[in-house]
């Protein structure tokens, strides 16, 4: 008989507001079952209800099986035995959920429930085998680095050889992909994907992104507003009479391509040779080695490229937030005057101070205008992003997320801008948010004729969004072209490997 | 912001039992001259060393004074040497934390340097090199502690302001061309407030009770003029015999420190902060 | 405290908590040698009895002077050093030119009292004067005056352990803390009843009061007398009290306005109710005072009584002084004495009722003292030691009372009592020394020169267990041979 | 590592704090009413003035009528030497007096950081694992509670108690164990309220914190993830305040020092600056600043190599 994971009418309250309500649903073994949902939907609380480990201040009801047996009325103990064992779980930021002091192989000692004095030695192959397991190799120099030594993607890896250490028959696994790049993301997933067939594991796979996994997952789970709303193979999530919120999702997820648009012949912003050392020594690896590049009115420029590639580093130098150390930033269009560019930062909630309202955060752009005017201009720039003018007396915790960034391009407009560079702008947002803002300043572009420089590890991003895409690689640029070239024939292995990636997610749906 | 939401709190943090302790015990040393029972030094050396009766509520001291009307006199020095050490201290040190974290590069250096300093050298070193200069008095136990007192706020506001100033909201003010008086007002000034007011709190009663250590080492206030510590000092002897003159003035000074501790802690506690204490953990852990 | 009822244990030792700590690394000219005396390690040549009132042998067994300014001290002869080398005339004359050599040399012994010591035989040694000085054997008796063996003297200074001739060897030191030392079996005046002692230095007055209470102190010296009255209410404790040859003095400044005028001063004298400050501040730990000495001493003047208080004479007198005041006088309370400040409110009390207004400030001595001996004051509270010198109260009378003196501070200068002095000084006769001195006594209370507050009290306060105490008010002889613990 | 430049601007620091303190002490008897050289025979004899001979020849002795400037240029010359000088009262090396004080302040501050460490965790854990509760309100006011106690007034209270009414344990001295359980404890007071409050605060944050939960997880008790991740992390901010109130204690607190009858280094530095004995006062100030600031270097140090965060240096976006 296969095992099975159940839950049955599983509510999660907060005093008396219903966060997760009546949710209902079974993941088997060997099965790889994906929950989708926007931001706040109430992914993260099912997966934490399940095993048990709800905050304190949350309550939950209704029966959770585990192969028939009530683990929502085990004692603490019982869980213990349960938790990594027979249920482990995966999680966004590797680095964050763990020990900063403590070796990988202290972590994997512990899933194996093998932290005592002198154990270690006789774990020492199981730990090894599992690295190796996971594609993490040297396995042994591996195991004894820390956590802040290790890249996004060994980080992953290394966490889902934790989970699996103990052998476990199901998996939970929270947005495991989302902070990686595309083509990491692809590798872990189909990493996930061959453990979880191999191992005849059960996954519960959550995330906001149907593309990246219509290829791997078995079934879908829908979830909107605490509630499950929709479930269906993968195969049925595309056709057109589900669910209202599942469309948008998949509508989301999966966006057309569009036909780029041309640019003006003025060229506003030009980086000459510009590169730049953070280190004093000059023999010290550079962050961006000499990049040429000009930016021209309504252009929207596509800047990909992995973690630590000098992309945010080539943004701050256009941006004149940052001087470089070579070559230099030509910051004056034709007629003389300085070009006005803004960034849009990555994390919208920590772009606005929590403690003062929307409105006084706005005003630092025009607090040097008489009141009145900076008032109208502030109705203006919420009228182009498409926010009620309420929105201005609330303060940052009472908005949504997709609200805050758009609020950040408001602000940013008030400035009357003409480049925005917006620094993975949108990769904190869920599919459905993150769509709403690429067509906000695709919208801005065409209306206002702004210049995009848009930065994301995310290929969908620029393929979405760009008309030209610059590809960074170890600081370097090393293509740049129209989009349709890029993807047609890249020349760099690594814009080969990006746009590969975006295959593997991408295939135009059949269904639709 | 922090204006308001101590508007909005105010009744809360006015109506804590602490408080008004605290209110009460202000007041009556406010009014010392008009209700005590007694002149403070006017002796009856056949009544000396009473325990509490009817009329002492407090007993008497060594010379017969009344001791009840001594900690009410007392207190009005004692409070106010506190209270104008702390506002010294509270504005020196916002004044030189927000300097040395809005302008870093040398000047922030030299202030850590004269932080380890200060914080290395033994107070009571300061107080002697200032009291030996300035002979005993008010303006020289302000002086003596105010020296070394400001440090505390200083590196509370200096960490908590570059804190703010590190945010990423900040740097997107300064983006969208906040001048450096908005980036102040809006996002440092409020953050800064409320544990620097907490801190005040808890740093008067450290004071209140660091200064009576001054009186009653004998190098603080001098006789004639008597504070609680002095009051200690002169109890102390007679301890056994008469525990009240130790106990009226030790009390006074424990019950005024803790309620202001407790005040302070409320003060951070509705504006979303962590323990007044934990803020001066933090102050303490310089660099 | 005679308890012959319990048996000594010869095992014993006892803890004496001292009020002063050795901090010239046992300079014999400064005041350690007061506690390597208390110790019972250091002795001297002749001894000042404080019962008898007169010099008698200790280490010397005899002396005569055979000339005005020569004396000749004869050594008594079975006296070894702890450390057992001999002890002879060449010892004890080192030991003496040591403390005569000091850069701050002792008071009772220093090259204006004494010219040279030198050994004349094994046996005698020759002490030179450059005056005659009928007082030299009380200068023999001053601790400063100890005799330590030649191994004491070592470049690092002055190393006492085992090097006295006394009842104890001290044997090791805790910096700061205690000195311990073990009995002298091969004392040279017979058996040491104890094992061995532990001086403590504990300079905080209730400290030791607390200590001698907890029975950690067998002994506490010096007791404040804010702990009198807890000590005495306990019975396992027993209180010793004995006239000290110091009175808290109100100094006048007897050489400006206001008080160079007698009338004023006598006018202060009887505004203050000595008893009363003595039963309240002093806790009846010291005597209202009658005159400059205190009346056990034998030139006190035994007819001298105590100033009766006499508000309305005293304001005629102010009267009659043709006083104005213009601004309050003002009344200097030492702080090393903490009893002063009070003291001194009481005086102002006091003073108010005669129509003298006055205010207290306190003042470290220190500070003060540059402005008293210029003369720039009105009134300080200060206390002295007549006999801290020698047992003999010229170098007092003269230093403090003479118009000349070094020490005068209250400014007074009066021509016959220098006079009276001047004949003291040569004086071989005891009887008509002590005469003199009462005379020049009178002469200074006559004069109201100060106003002597009160006779203060040496206290010591002793556990149940410790026998055969004997209290000396000069606070020179604490652990001796005959005391003795029971068990 | 630290940078060299950091230990080398700390080095600096150093120096000029040395310096800096050591003039100020030795400032005090030029600003002082009264002759120093006087206040050092009194220290020696106790009572009456000494002639002027007598000062004249004891100055001389130690150069105590030199320009100020050349008195503190003598020490300094000496003390780039290492040594710190000879006491103008005892006349022996200034050495001989500090170091057994230090030892003594050492040992005194170091067993009350000890106690108030252990005390603090304990407190600090149980009040942050039961956050909001009955356990954690009392031990929060006990916190509050303890720092407002006057030391000068509690210390002849436990006195009274413990050494009078009960003999349970020594009134003063420095000498067994038990003689420093009052000052011990008395001196941990402050700390200890300090402390607890940052152990919760640290642990609170600890317990909050997702590699805690991943932890439960993989299958840690709570127990285990307490003692494995929770704690360890939240004892973070702890250390550097034990530094801190290390070297704060170090000056000593005079107040129990005098109270206990402790030869520490608070009293014998009050005490040389009262004497006017400016050579023992200077080597006390050198050596408790120099503790000071090693201590606090060394404390920084070890934050900086042992916390990954700070190492790295967090870097966003
Ligand atoms: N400890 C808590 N107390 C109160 N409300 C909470 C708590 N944790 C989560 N919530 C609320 O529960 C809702 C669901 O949160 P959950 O974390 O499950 O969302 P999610 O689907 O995982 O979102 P995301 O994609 O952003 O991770 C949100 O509205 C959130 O604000
Ligand atoms: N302020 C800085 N000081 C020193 N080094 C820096 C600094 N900012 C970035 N670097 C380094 O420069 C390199 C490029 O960083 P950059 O932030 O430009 O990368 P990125 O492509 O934006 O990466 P990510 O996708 O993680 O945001 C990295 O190695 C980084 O460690
Ligand atoms: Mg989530
Ligand atoms: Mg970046």
């Amino acid at each position: 008989m296969t095992k099975e994971l159940e839950f049955i009418d599983l509510s999660v309250s907060s005093g008396d507001q219903r966060l997760l309500s009546e949710a209902r649903g079974a993941l088997r073994a060997g099965e790889l079952v994906a929950v989708v949902g926007r931001s706040g939907s109430g992914k993260t609380l099912l997966t934490k209800a399940i095993i048990g480990l709800l905050p304190q201040q949350l309550r939950a009801e209704g029966q959770i099986l585990l192969d028939g047996q009530r683990l929502d009325q085990q004692g603490e103990k019982a869980m213990d035995q349960i938790r990594g064992r027979r249920i482990s779980m995966l999680f966004q930021q590797p680095k964050r959920v763990m020990n900063p002091r403590l070796t990988i192989r202290a972590h994997l000692l512990e899933a194996l429930g093998a932290h005592g004095w002198g154990k270690a030695r006789q774990h020492e192959e199981q730990v090894l085998s599992l690295l190796e397991e996971v594609g993490l190799a040297p396995a042994k120099q591996i195991a004894g680095k820390r956590p802040d030594q290790l890249s996004g993607g060994m980080a992953q890896r290394a966490m889902l050889a934790i989970a699996l250490a103990a052998d476990p028959e199901f998996i939970l696994a929270d947005e495991p992909t989302s902070s990686l790049d595309s083509i990491l993301k692809s590798e872990v997933l189909q990493l996930l994907r061959r453990k979880q067939q191999e191992r005849g594991v059960g996954v519960l796979f959550i995330t906001h992104d149907i593309a990246s996994i219509q290829h791997i997952a078995d079934r879908i789970v829908v979830v909107s507003d605490g509630q499950i709303v929709d479930q269906c193979p993968t195969a049925q999530i595309f056709s057109k009479d589900r669910h209202a919120k599942t469309r948008e999702l998949v509508e989301a997820s999966l966006p057309p391509l569009r036909t780029p648009r041309a640019k003006d012949s003025q060229c506003l912003l030009e980086a000459v040779d510009a590169g730049k050392n953070y280190t004093r020594r000059a023999k010290g690896p550079a962050a961006l080695k000499p990049t040429s590049l000009r930016l021209h009115g309504g252009q929207v420029l596509g800047v990909v490229g992995r973690s630590g590639s000098g992309k945010s580093t080539f943004a701050r130098l256009l941006a004149g937030l940052e001087q470089p150390t070579t070559g230099r930033i030509i910051q004056t269009h034709h007629n003389g005057e300085a070009t006005r560019v803004q960034v849009i930062a990555q994390e919208p909630y920590s772009s606005f101070d929590p403690r003062l309202s929307i409105r006084t955060s706005m005003s630092a752009a025009v607090h040097r205008l008489p009141a009145i005017q900076a008032g109208e201009r502030m109705a203006q720039a919420m009228a182009q992003v498409g926010l009620p003018g309420e929105l201005l007396d609330r303060r940052p915790g009472q908005c949504s997320g997709g609200q805050l960034q758009r609020l950040a391009i408001a602000r940013a407009l008030l400035t009357d801008p003409q480049i925005l560079i917006c620094d993975e702008s949108t990769s904190a947002l869920d599919s459905v948010a993150q769509r709403h803002i690429l067509d906000l300043l695709l919208k801005l572009r065409d209306s206002m004729g702004l210049s995009l420089v848009v930065i994301s590890h995310d290929m969908d991003v620029i393929r979405y969004a760009s008309d030209d895409v610059a590809v960074f690689y170890e600081g370097e640029l090393v293509e740049h072209r129209p989009l349709y070239e890029f993807l047609g024939n890249a020349e760099h292995q690594h814009s080969k490997d990006l746009v590969a990636a975006l295959d593997i997610t991408a295939a135009v749906p059949s269904a639709s | 912001m922090v204006y308001d939401m101590a508007r909005n709190h105010s009744k809360e943090i006015l109506l804590a039992p602490p408080a008004c302790i605290l209110l009460t015990v202000v007041i009556l040393t406010i009014a010392a001259p008009w209700i005590s029972p007694y002149d403070p030094d006017a002796q009856s050396l056949a009544d000396r060393l009473q325990g509490p009766n009817l009329s002492h509520l407090l007993g008497t001291d060594a010379l017969g004074r009344d001791t009840l009307s001594r900690v009410l006199h007392g207190g009005r020095f004692s409070l106010s040497v506190a209270l104008i050490t702390t506002l010294f201290s509270l504005l020196v040190g916002t004044a030189l934390g927000l300097l040395s974290a809005l302008r870093g590069g040398w000047l922030d250096e030299l202030f850590l340097r004269v932080n380890d300093l200060l914080l290395a050298l033994p107070e009571i070193v300061i107080a002697l090199l200032i009291i030996a200069v300035m002979g005993p008095g008010f303006f020289t136990m302000v002086l003596s502690v105010g020296v070394v007192a400001w440090t505390p706020t200083a590196r509370l506001v200096r960490s908590m302001a570059a804190q703010a100033l590190s945010t990423h909201h900040v740097e997107a003010s300064k983006h969208v061309g906040a001048s450096r008086w908005f980036i102040l007002r809006h996002h440092v000034l409020p953050f800064v407030a409320g544990p620097v007011l907490a801190q005040a709190a808890l740093r008067f009663g450290l004071l209140l009770v660091l200064l009576g250590s001054l009186s009653y080492l004998g190098i603080g206030v001098q006789p004639p003029q008597s504070d609680w510590g002095s009051m200690l000092a002169e109890a102390q002897p007679h301890a056994i015999r008469s525990p009240w003159g130790l106990i009226a003035p030790g009390a006074a000074i424990f019950l005024i420190s803790f309620c202001v501790t407790l005040l302070g802690n409320r003060i951070t506690q509705v504006l979303g902060g962590q323990d007044v204490l934990a803020t001066e953990a933090k102050a303490e852990a310089h660099d | 405290t005679p308890s012959p009822d319990a048996a000594a244990d010869s095992e014993a030792r006892v803890v004496v908590a001292n009020f002063r700590a050795p901090v010239s690394n046992w300079a014999l000219e400064s005041d350690d040698a007061y506690v390597l005396s208390i110790a019972g390690c250091l002795e001297t040549l002749s001894k000042y009895d404080q019962t008898e009132k007169k010099v008698e042998p200790m280490l010397a067994t005899s002396w005569k002077q055979t000339s005005d300014t020569v004396w000749d001290f004869e050594l008594r002869k079975n006296v070894k050093f702890q450390d057992g080398t001999a002890f002879d005339a060449k010892a004890v004359a080192a030991s003496l030119n040591h403390v005569l050599e000091a850069t701050a040399p002792a008071r009772a012994v220093n090259p204006k009292t004494i010219k040279k010591v030198e050994a004349v035989d094994a046996d005698t040694v020759r002490v030179t004067t450059p005056s005659a000085d009928p007082l030299l054997p009380y200068r023999m008796a001053s601790v400063n005056a100890g005799v330590l063996s030649p191994a004491a003297y070592t470049d690092k200074g002055i190393d006492p352990m085992n090097h006295c001739t006394g009842p104890f060897a001290p044997v090791s030191e805790k910096a700061g803390q205690s000195l311990t030392l073990d009995r002298n079996e091969n004392y040279w005046d017979g058996e040491v009843k104890l094992a061995g002692g532990e001086i403590r230095y504990i300079t905080e007055g209730a400290t030791r009061a607390t200590q001698v209470q907890t029975g950690e102190a067998d002994i506490s010296m010096s007791i404040p007398a804010t702990s009198l009255a807890t000590l005495e209410a306990d019975d396992k404790i027993s209180v010793l009290k004995a006239d000290s040859p110091r009175t808290s003095t109100l100094y006048l400044n007897n050489s400006r306005a206001p008080f160079e005028n007698l009338d004023l001063r006598k006018a202060a004298t009887m505004a203050l109710d000595l008893p009363a400050m003595a039963a309240s501040v002093y806790e009846g730990a010291a005597q209202p005072a009658t005159g400059p000495f205190a009346p056990s001493e034998p030139w006190a003047n035994p007819d001298l009584a105590v100033p009766q208080v006499n508000i309305e004479e005293a304001k005629k007198l102010v009267e009659a002084s043709g006083y104005q005041q213009d601004k309050p006088l003002e009344i200097i309370a030492i702080t090393e004495r903490a009893e002063f400040a009070g003291v001194g409110s009481i005086i102002q009390e006091q003073f108010k009722q005669i129509g003298l207004q006055a205010n207290v400030v306190t003042k470290s001595y220190g500070a003060a003292e540059p402005d008293v001996l210029a003369g720039k004051y009105d009134m300080i509270l200060s206390q002295r030691n007549r006999m801290i010198d020698i047992a003999d109260p010229i170098g007092f009378l003269q230093s403090d009372y003479s118009c000349e003196g070094g020490y005068n501070l209250s400014h007074y200068c009066n021509k016959d009592y220098d006079l009276l002095v001047g004949q003291a000084l040569v004086e071989k006769d005891e009887s008509k020394r002590h005469d003199l001195y009462r005379k020049a006594g009178d002469i200074l209370a006559d004069d109201a020169a100060n106003v002597w507050l009160v006779n203060e009290q040496a206290i010591d306060a002793v556990g149940a267990k410790v026998q055969g105490y004997v209290q000396d008010p000069l606070t020179r002889y604490v652990l001796t041979k005959d005391l003795a613990k029971t068990s | 590592m630290l940078p060299l430049t950091t230990m080398l601007r700390r080095v600096l620091g150093l120096g000029a704090a040395v310096l800096l303190s050591s003039f100020a002490v030795f400032l005090v008897p030029f600003v002082s009413p009264g002759d120093p050289v006087r206040s050092l025979l009194r220290a020696r004899m106790d009572i009456g003035a000494a002639d002027e001979a007598t000062v004249q020849a004891y100055a001389q002795q130690f150069g105590l009528h030199d320009p100020m400037l050349v008195q503190f240029g003598r020490w300094l010359g000496r003390f780039a030497t290492g040594d710190m000088g000879i006491s103008h009262i005892s006349g022996t090396p200034v050495a001989d007096q500090v170091l057994p004080a230090i030892g003594v302040t050492l040992s005194l501050a170091g067993s009350a950081l000890v106690v108030a460490i252990a005390v603090s965790i304990v407190l600090g854990v149980l009040s942050a694992t039961r956050a909001g509760r009955w356990p954690d309100r009392l031990i929060t006011s006990i916190t509050h509670a303890l720092i407002a106690i006057p030391e000068y007034a509690l210390a002849p209270l436990l006195v009274l108690l413990f050494a009078v009414r009960w003999s349970l344990l020594p009134s003063a001295g420095f000498d067994s164990p038990a003689s420093l359980v009052l000052p011990v404890f008395i001196l941990a007071l402050r700390p200890i309220s300090f402390f607890t409050v940052a152990v919760r605060s640290g642990v609170c944050q600890a317990l909050d914190s997702e590699h805690v939960l991943a932890a439960r997880a993989r299958g840690l008790s709570s127990t285990q993830a307490l003692v494995r991740h929770v704690v360890p992390h939240g004892l973070l901010p702890l250390w550097t305040m034990v530094g801190v109130w290390f070297a704060g204690l170090l000056g000593g607190s005079v107040i129990v020092e005098v109270i206990f009858a402790i030869p520490g280094m608070g009293r014998l530095i009050f005490d040389s600056i009262v004497d006017a004995d400016i050579p023992v006062a200077q080597g006390g100030v050198v050596v408790v600043v120099t503790c000071a600031v090693v201590v606090t270097g060394i404390v920084d140090l070890v934050h900086k190599i042992s916390d990954p965060n700070v190492r790295i240096g967090v870097r966003h976006g």
